[in-house]
């Protein structure tokens, strides 16, 4: 049993253990040991991973473990993990952890909730651990699926049409995405060699231009419309709008950096040289992406859906870095999906616990919310600061990774593109002083909100740990942008070959 | 002649001894005896299966006329198993009081199908394999119209019949044009013969719309709906996974074997059909109220699918495809099995009647929604994989597009598997179908689906062991 | 005059299409299920000329026609039992009655 | 020499912040404050004998060489570039430091009286270590990304400053305001820094101001629009800096920031923050002096306009915060001209020493001012004017002291202005009598401006309070601090500055230019002499006459030319009105509605094809017959 294994295992246990709970008390039980164990073994994982470093492993990837699985294939269910996997398995513990806590109180059938957020969980880790193509598409769509129950019954507003509309665009990328799949399965080796899923190995073998330039853009789509590429991203804003609390936290937390991660991890790593080649027509709509979201995210009037349009712009940025195809920008792109995860999942949970209160998210009904809940209002404040960038929380340590990187290039067309995608800070900046001011400070618009409660303790938990993590990474960025840096580096050597 | 090789039709006796005892027992059973009627049979047809479960070395009987790989092993064992499930969750039905008179034919014409098929797939001449394909039809319209009193029943046994024997007429014609080409109808010597002139290509597309029909594959698929509308329940269930299922097989095996000259024209015929199928089928599917109309389309779409393991012509078609059938057997017995005790139960099959089943009766949900998610090839029901090495098996010759375009349908069937969930999970209802105990065959059934459903993609032995027997063109 | 193997195809040919006409037309089950016949006679046929002519050797056409001929016996069999149920059901066999599921 | 302690003068404000942001509500209000002045007395005594100990260290060559006591690795991007923090000593980051934490002191403790009783003291103190800290680590920034770092930081801590009273809407409508635009100029300073960091591989500001032209070999002959790609990089840095300093156009935060509490605006919006963009071009003056002299020049014609503009707009505001925050613009513009004029050898670093000496000067009488602005506002419970006047008997010490702070920004000796402004002023006539002659007539008007503000709330009319709220004297905890920078002002001119800093490290001794100064102090005078013959009784007819007389331009002067009715234009219409709203209504019915289009389509053609199914077995047959003719026709024919 290889210690990776266990993300899954331990979802899986959590899956069966919640069969069994009886009432809340155990329910909640369950859910806080398991996602507990998650993170801390997230940590284990991370200390092990940097110590081997530290000890010289210099292997591609670590904690390696591999077993055949379709044999006729040669498909197995290997798993290893480099630090852009650890980094983004600690973001997933963390948003797990935090997610159970916002939904203390999940009501109806908290059961079921939990059960569909643990398989959520098994696909979520489990994408994040494989490295065989196979084992990586099953955890991803497994990822997709429990998203309809989530949003169609414990959702709010339009809930059914934003539901179906998030699992059928979903699943149309992941249409894309199996024949990119397929077609980088059988480009793996050459005329007559054994065919292979394990990106390792792939990698190894030079798949012929031709293929990459047909698998290339099918595989970077799949993977973009769960990163909400323009102008496949409407699922995000009606999805995020409608979906409970915890589970926005985990779909924009986690897993629109499936799409990233995937993009990056599959459609780059493995086709350098369409890439290089056709970099610039995707590199033209994620700049889009990151402008127009942010564009957008000014005049909405609900706070999911400005969090939502912010988390395109901000998710475009992770795929226009990871375009730029030079180390520190791809650094930044992962740092960014850190970034992202980490403080979209505070919007949220946020979002979620004043909603839970006001019954509104409309920003023209709430004001001066700050005084009647400070606390919930300081956290607002902390994850507006660290999405527009501010130093010392993690958005800056990203943006400015992607941007210094992005304009290595010296050509104008990427200078030109890049000094676009700065604007974004100011417009990030203009959106979220508008919630801010609107929402928290002024007056109290609604005199029945006077009446309303701050944070209860769970709630903080929440809050707190999502809060440390964001200041962590933007205190000290050094180990961690080492560490992914470290690990691009077989990526960028590919893309030099 | 050497009466020994009836011997080497083990399966074949073993049914047909399964047949004849269940003949005498209903024939000459006391009444009181033939209470358990349902257990002797299953039990007989489990003993049945279970004999059929070992392959054994490959032989040929009668000059070529009967072959028997260990291909067919597999084959038969799935449609054993499928049938088997069949015979349980028909137990609700078959001891209504309309039908239990009659229950001891339904055994008998279904076993009797059961027996055609195999003897189509075991043809090794034209002359077998047609009395194989009759003999699995010509019941079948019986077991269609099995609900004498109901118009629906009735009308649907026609219209099988008469479309059956329609689409015979003019597959036997295709056959007659080979025949008339080649001087044979052993397929092997026929084989060698095909040079794909326009006579023989004519022949073959008469010959193939005649097991098209079988599939259900659009254009050749219109009386599917209504069939399996009006039909009961659980001869649609059988209708819709053996009967196309061993179909499937068969159109295989001679395409690989007898038809591998003209491979260029069969696979551009076949692409089109693919796309024209499930685009179709799904187009039809979107739209549908009642559950049995629904899955008629949904299983005309999976036939769509089930042909991509055709079109690739290697052994990773074979073995995909096979796996494939085995897949969709048990998650389309499952969503079968849960409709119909609930029609027998309520009478209500329309998807607006199971608004809040969750609710009321949560385990048959969520049977229904794994089944359905299988079908839609969600991980990690076993539907995903089967659909993923489907796939890789049209991918592995270079059909891309093709396997994108299905794979763009997989969205819109994924949509209307989605409406039958949300009917169930997410809309509320006034009058929900009562909470029920179902009975202890059809849980057996639907758990056995379940099982498989869970099991088959994630513990791999399965795929494997198909495909060491596969073999492609 | 010499009857040659064309004659016999034209024949079946034109029996073929006879009955599929008859099959898409006529608006009695029973006259469809004669249409069928002559559908499945045509193959008889077909088979009987190409033995007659072409492979005089072997038997096999023969046998093929003869199996045709029982299995279309008891497909009208089935069909006719069918019909009856309808008529008892419908208390009439007119083919376009049979719509009560469509779309 | 080591002076590693350097590091707890930012490290200590950093956890006086964090302490009192996040259990600053178990302490009581006056144990936080108590806690915030105390630990920041000790950081200034830490920055004294950081000074105190710089400039005693001998001198290479004659040069006052950079001291390093602390660098290391905060974030890699490349190998040649990395974020490092650090602290760099060298004569302006020491003289800031100096600056920074004796005005901070004095706003601590003066805040001890202005805000007791507010909501929020421990936020404020909070609030308040945190810019100190990070004001702090601007200027001790070893590169050019740590300055942005800190530099954001100051925006987002004069951000929750001027937004202290947050359920004011003024306050935070004028919070937003700064804080947007000044990040808006920081984009022009990030590009400006990809650029500059691009060409010569590196954000050191070591490297960039050695004067090593081969830093800069990689841009050679690198041109954009005519300019050289470092001149488009120094310029868009200047744009951050011009944001920051509130230079024309991107002054229009600044007026607006008086909405935070006064303490505030004295130690943010006039002595330190503010002048963060001039500190940034002296930072970085070796790169625009030998790469872009051109921006060099555009500097100063930036800064002589912002001067002007400032000062005349001053002249006709009412509100006293207001009329301090223009003050404050049109002295920034002086010394960012001064940078603008200067050289770099010798003599002809005049302008820079001039700048810096005028930086400090004006840190401490510009504090001073809005210091006593606010007794005076704690008194009257008014910004405007006209509720004060008179006030000179019931508010002697802070007469006092506005008194000298007037004096000392009008450049009447001895106070510290008349020497920093006068060197400002020769440098300028050296550059070219025009600006000299500019300049002088700027100074002038800030006489007269000041004057007039003065008289208006100590003499005049005396405004009518209500019984019970009479104006009195503010409380020692307000008034020591006004008088510690009272006395600063008298004192500081005499300081040797060019002995401390200068342009090329070297010492450079400067002595008064006999025909500038004279000129000066006499146009001031003048001046002077207008305002107390026009506003010292407040009965004299002649300014309302003079603003009936030119009302379009006192109108416009007014509304400060109606810069901000443009930017309000530019936000609001074009930005939201024809970017945003046409975008999320794209989104909403373009992209959304191709979707569902999509959707829609697929049921309409699910409906069109339901006659397929009619249900009538005749036409299945006739389908199927068609298919299979249809196949033979495609397979034998095409």
């Amino acid at each position: 049993m290889s210690l990776l294994s266990l993300f899954v295992l331990i979802p899986l246990l959590m899956l069966l253990g919640l069969w069994m709970a009886q009432g809340m008390k155990q329910i909640r039980a369950v859910m806080v040991t398991g996602a507990s164990l998650l993170l801390g073994l997230s940590f284990v994982v991370l200390g092990g991973y940097l110590s081997e470093r530290a000890a010289g492993n210099t292997a591609e990837m670590l904690f390696m473990a591999d077993t055949m699985w379709f044999a006729p294939l040669n498909i197995h269910y290997a798993v290893g993990v480099d630090g852009i996997s650890v980094a983004m398995l600690i973001l997933s513990s963390l948003i797990v952890f935090t997610g159970v806590f916002a939904s203390w109180k999940m009501d109806p059938m908290p059961k079921e909730f939990f059960l569909w957020f643990c398989l959520l969980s098994v696909g979520v880790f489990g994408f994040f651990i494989s490295i065989d193509l196979f084992t990586m598409f099953m955890f991803y769509e497994v990822a997709l699926i429990p998203m309809y129950l989530l949003i169609g019954v414990w959702g709010t507003g339009k809930k059914e049409y934003a539901a179906m509309k998030l699992t059928l665009m979903l699943m149309g990328g992941s249409a894309l995405l199996l024949v990119g799949i397929l077609g980088i399965y059988f480009h793996s080796a050459p005329e007559g060699g054994t065919y292979t899923m394990n990106i390792l190995e792939i990698a190894q073998n030079q798949m012929p231009i031709g293929a990459q330039r047909l698998f290339f853009p099918l595989t970077f789509v799949g993977f973009g419309v769960l990163g909400a590429l323009f102008p496949f991203h409407t699922w995000s804003p009606d999805g995020h709008a409608s979906a409970p609390t915890s589970v926005s936290m985990l779909h924009a937390g986690v897993l629109m950096k499936l799409g990233g991660y995937g993009c990056f991890r599959v459609a780059i790593f493995l086709m350098p040289e369409a890439a290089q080649e056709l970099s610039w027509i995707f590199l033209l709509l994620t700049g889009i992406s990151v402008v127009y979201g942010a564009f957008s995210a000014c005049v909405q009037t609900d706070l999911k859906y400005i969090n939502a349009y912010s988390s395109v712009s901000h998710c475009g940025l992770v795929l226009f870095a990871i375009l730029m195809l030079n180390q520190t920008a791809m650094t930044g792109a992962v740092m960014q999906m850190l970034s992202h995860g980490l403080m979209t999942a505070l919007f949220f949970a946020l979002i979620g616990m004043i909603y839970g209160r006001t019954h509104t998210r409309d920003i023209r009904e709430m004001g001066g919310l700050m005084k009647i809940m400070p606390f919930l209002g300081v956290g607002y404040v902390i994850a507006g600061l660290a999405s527009l960038g501010l130093p010392g929380l993690s958005g800056f340590v990203a943006e400015m990774t992607v941007f210094v990187g992005s304009f290595q290039h010296d050509d104008t067309f990427h200078r030109v593109l890049t000094i676009v995608a700065t604007t974004s800070i100011v417009i990030t900046a203009v959106y979220i002083l508008r919630v801010v001011g609107k929402l928290l400070y002024g007056s109290v618009v609604n005199q029945n909100h006077l009446a309303l409660t701050d944070a209860t303790w769970f709630e903080r938990v929440a809050v707190v740990v999502l809060i440390a993590a964001i200041v962590a990474i933007g205190v000290a960025p050094l180990w961690i942008s080492n560490m992914i840096g470290g690990s691009l580096a077989p990526v960028v050597e590919q893309l030099l070959k | 002649m050497d009466y020994t090789n009836f011997l080497l039709m083990r399966d074949e006796l073993s049914l047909v001894a399964v047949m004849v005892l269940l003949l005498l027992y209903d024939l000459f059973g006391s009444a009181r005896s033939l209470r358990h009627f349902q257990l002797v049979a299953c039990l007989l047809f489990g003993l049945h299966t279970l004999i059929c479960l070992f392959p054994h070395r490959p032989v040929e009987a009668f000059g070529g006329m009967y072959i028997y790989k260990p291909m067919l092993t597999i084959v038969k064992s799935i449609l054993n198993v499928g049938t088997l499930l069949v015979f349980m969750q028909a137990h609700t039905w078959l001891e209504s009081e309309r039908t239990v008179i009659r229950r001891g034919e339904f055994y008998f014409l279904t076993l009797s199908t059961l027996l055609g098929m195999y003897f189509m797939m075991s043809a090794g001449n034209f002359l077998l394999f047609f009395i194989g394909l009759e003999t699995a039809s010509i019941p079948m319209a019986t077991l269609a119209a099995f609900d004498k009193y109901k118009r629906k029943s009735a009308e649907a046994g026609a219209k099988y019949i008469l479309s059956a024997v329609f689409a015979s007429a003019l597959s036997l014609y295709g056959i007659s044009l080979i025949y008339g080409t080649t001087g044979t109808l052993y397929f092997d010597d026929v084989a060698v013969r095909i040079t794909g002139n326009p006579l023989q290509i004519m022949a073959f597309v008469f010959f193939l719309v005649g097991m098209c029909f079988k599939i259900s594959i659009v254009p050749f698929h219109l009386w599917t709906a209504d069939v399996y509308e009006g039909a009961p329940t659980n001869v649609t269930a059988y209708l819709s996974v053996i009967s196309k299922g061993s179909a499937v097989f068969v159109l295989m095996t001679i395409l690989y074997k007898v038809f591998g000259n003209i491979v260029m024209q069969w696979q551009g015929i076949l692409y089109g059909l693919v796309i024209v199928t499930i685009t179709v089928a799904n187009l039809f599917a979107i739209r549908q109220k009642n559950l049995k109309r629904f899955l008629a389309f949904s299983s005309i779409s999976q036939a769509g699918y089930i042909l991509l393991g055709v079109i690739s012509g290697n052994a990773l078609g074979m073995t995909s495809l096979v796996f494939y059938v085995l897949v969709y057997m048990v998650s389309n017995l499952g969503a079968f099995g849960v409709i119909s005790v609930i029609e027998q139960r309520t009478g209500k099959v329309m998807m607006d009647d199971y608004n809040g089943l969750y609710k009321t009766n949560p385990y048959l949900s969520l049977v229904m929604m794994f089944s359905l998610f299988s079908l839609a090839g969600i991980p990690p029901f076993a539907g995903f994989f089967s659909k993923f090495f489907i796939f890789a098996a049209a991918a592995s010759e270079g059909y891309y597009i093709l396997v994108l375009i299905a794979l763009l349908n997989t969205i819109l069937s994924l949509y209307y598997y989605l409406l039958v969930v949300k009917a169930m999970f997410i809309n509320p209802s006034e009058q929900p179908i009562a909470p029920f105990r179902s009975d202890n065959y059809t849980r057996v059934s639907l758990v056995a689906c379940m099982a498989g459903v869970f099991l088959l993609g994630i513990l791999s032995v399965v795929y494997q062991q198909i495909s060491l027997f596969s073999f492609g063109m | 005059m010499e009857i040659r193997l064309e004659y016999y195809l034209i024949i079946s040919t034109i029996m073929l299409f006879a009955g599929i006409y008859g099959f898409i037309t006529r608006r009695n089950l029973l006259a469809v299920l004669i249409s069928v016949e002559l559908m499945l006679n045509s193959v008889d046929i077909n088979f009987a000329a190409f033995n007659r002519y072409l492979f005089p050797d072997a038997m096999e056409g023969f046998f093929f026609a003869l199996f045709a001929i029982g299995v279309s016996a008891a497909e009208t069999a089935v069909a006719i039992a069918i019909t009856i149920n309808i008529y008892r059901n419908i208390r009439n066999i007119q083919v376009h009655h049979l719509d009560t599921m469509k779309h | 020499m080591s002076m590693e302690y350097a590091v707890l003068i930012l490290l200590l404000p950093l956890v006086t912040f964090l302490l009192l942001g996040l259990v600053g509500t178990r302490f009581s209000a006056r144990t936080a404050g108590l806690i915030g002045s105390g630990v920041l007395a000790v950081v200034a005594c830490l920055a004294y004998v950081t000074a105190w100990n710089y400039f005693s260290m001998p001198r290479v060559e004659g040069v006052r060489v950079p001291v390093v006591p602390l660098n290391f690795e905060w974030l890699h991007f490349t190998d040649q570039l990395h974020i490092d923090l650090g602290i760099l000593l060298d004569p302006i980051s020491v003289m800031m430091l100096v600056v920074i934490t004796t005005v901070s002191l004095m706003v601590h403790l003066y805040s001890l009286g202005y805000m007791k009783g507010e909501r929020g003291f421990q936020r404020y103190y909070a609030f308040l270590s945190l810019f100190t800290f990070s004001m702090l680590g601007l200027v001790v920034a070893t590169n050019i990304f740590q300055t942005y770092i800190f530099w954001e930081l100051v925006g987002v801590s004069s951000y929750l400053l001027i937004g202290f009273y947050y359920t004011k809407p003024e306050a935070v409508a004028a919070s937003k305001k700064a804080f947007i635009v000044t990040r808006f100029a920081d984009l022009g300073f990030l590009i400006g820094i990809l650029l500059l960091s691009y060409f010569t591989g590196t954000f050191s500001f070591e490297r960039l101001t050695s004067g090593d032209a081969s830093v800069f070999a990689d841009a050679a002959g690198v041109t954009f629009l005519g300019g050289s790609v470092i001149a488009w990089a120094v310029a868009l840095i200047f744009i951050g800096c011009a944001g920051k300093s509130a230079m024309f156009p991107l002054h229009i935060w600044l007026p607006d920031a008086m909405e935070g509490p006064t303490p505030v605006s004295a130690l943010i919006h006039a002595a330190t923050m503010v002048v963060a963009g001039v500190y940034l071009v002296a930072r970085l003056f070796p790169v625009y002096f030998f790469q872009a002299p051109e921006v060099l020049v555009m500097i100063a014609v930036v800064g002589a306009f912002t001067s002007l503009y400032a000062a005349v707009v001053a002249c006709v505001q009412t509100d006293i915060k207001r009329v301090l925050a223009f003050s404050t613009i049109s002295q920034i513009g002086f010394m960012m001209v001064a940078l603008g004029v200067s050289g770099m050898e010798g003599h002809e670093g005049l302008g820079y020493m001039a700048s810096m000496f005028h930086l400090f000067t004006h840190a401490m009488f510009k504090a001073l001012l809005f210091l006593g602005a606010g007794a005076i506002i704690h008194a009257v419970h008014s910004n405007e004017m006209k509720y004060m006047g008179g006030l000179r008997r019931q508010m002697p010490i802070t007469h006092l002291t506005f008194l000298i702070a007037c004096l000392a920004i009008s450049g009447i000796p001895p106070f510290s202005g008349f020497f920093s402004k006068d060197e400002i002023l020769a440098a300028c006539f050296e550059f070219s009598p025009w600006m000299g002659g500019i300049m002088s007539f700027i100074a002038a008007l800030t006489a007269f401006y000041m004057f007039r503000l003065y008289y208006n709330i100590f003499w005049a009319q005396p405004a009518v309070h209500e019984p019970g709220h009479e104006p009195h004297e503010a409380p020692a905890n307000m008034t020591i601090p006004l008088v510690i920078l009272a006395a600063i002002s008298c004192v500081a001119g005499f300081i040797p500055f060019g002995h401390f800093v200068s342009a090329d490290g070297q010492s450079l001794t400067t002595h008064l230019e006999g025909s500038v100064a004279v000129t000066s102090v006499v146009i001031a005078c003048v001046a002077i002499g207008i305002a107390t013959v026009l506003y010292r009784k407040g009965t004299n007819p002649v300014p309302a006459h003079l603003a009936e007389r030119f009302k379009g331009l006192h109108k416009a002067a007014y509304h400060r030319f109606y810069i901000d009715e443009f930017y309000q234009f530019v936000t609001h219409r074009i930005i939201f009105r024809y970017i945003s709203r046409p975008i999320a209504w794209f989104d909403r019915h373009v992209i959304d509605g191709a979707l569902n289009g999509l959707a829609w389509s697929a049921q309409r053609l699910s409906y069109a094809i339901r006659g397929l199914q009619s249900g009538q077995i005749q036409q299945y047959a006739y389908v199927f017959l068609l298919g299979t003719l249809i196949i033979v026709v495609l397979v034998l024919w095409v």
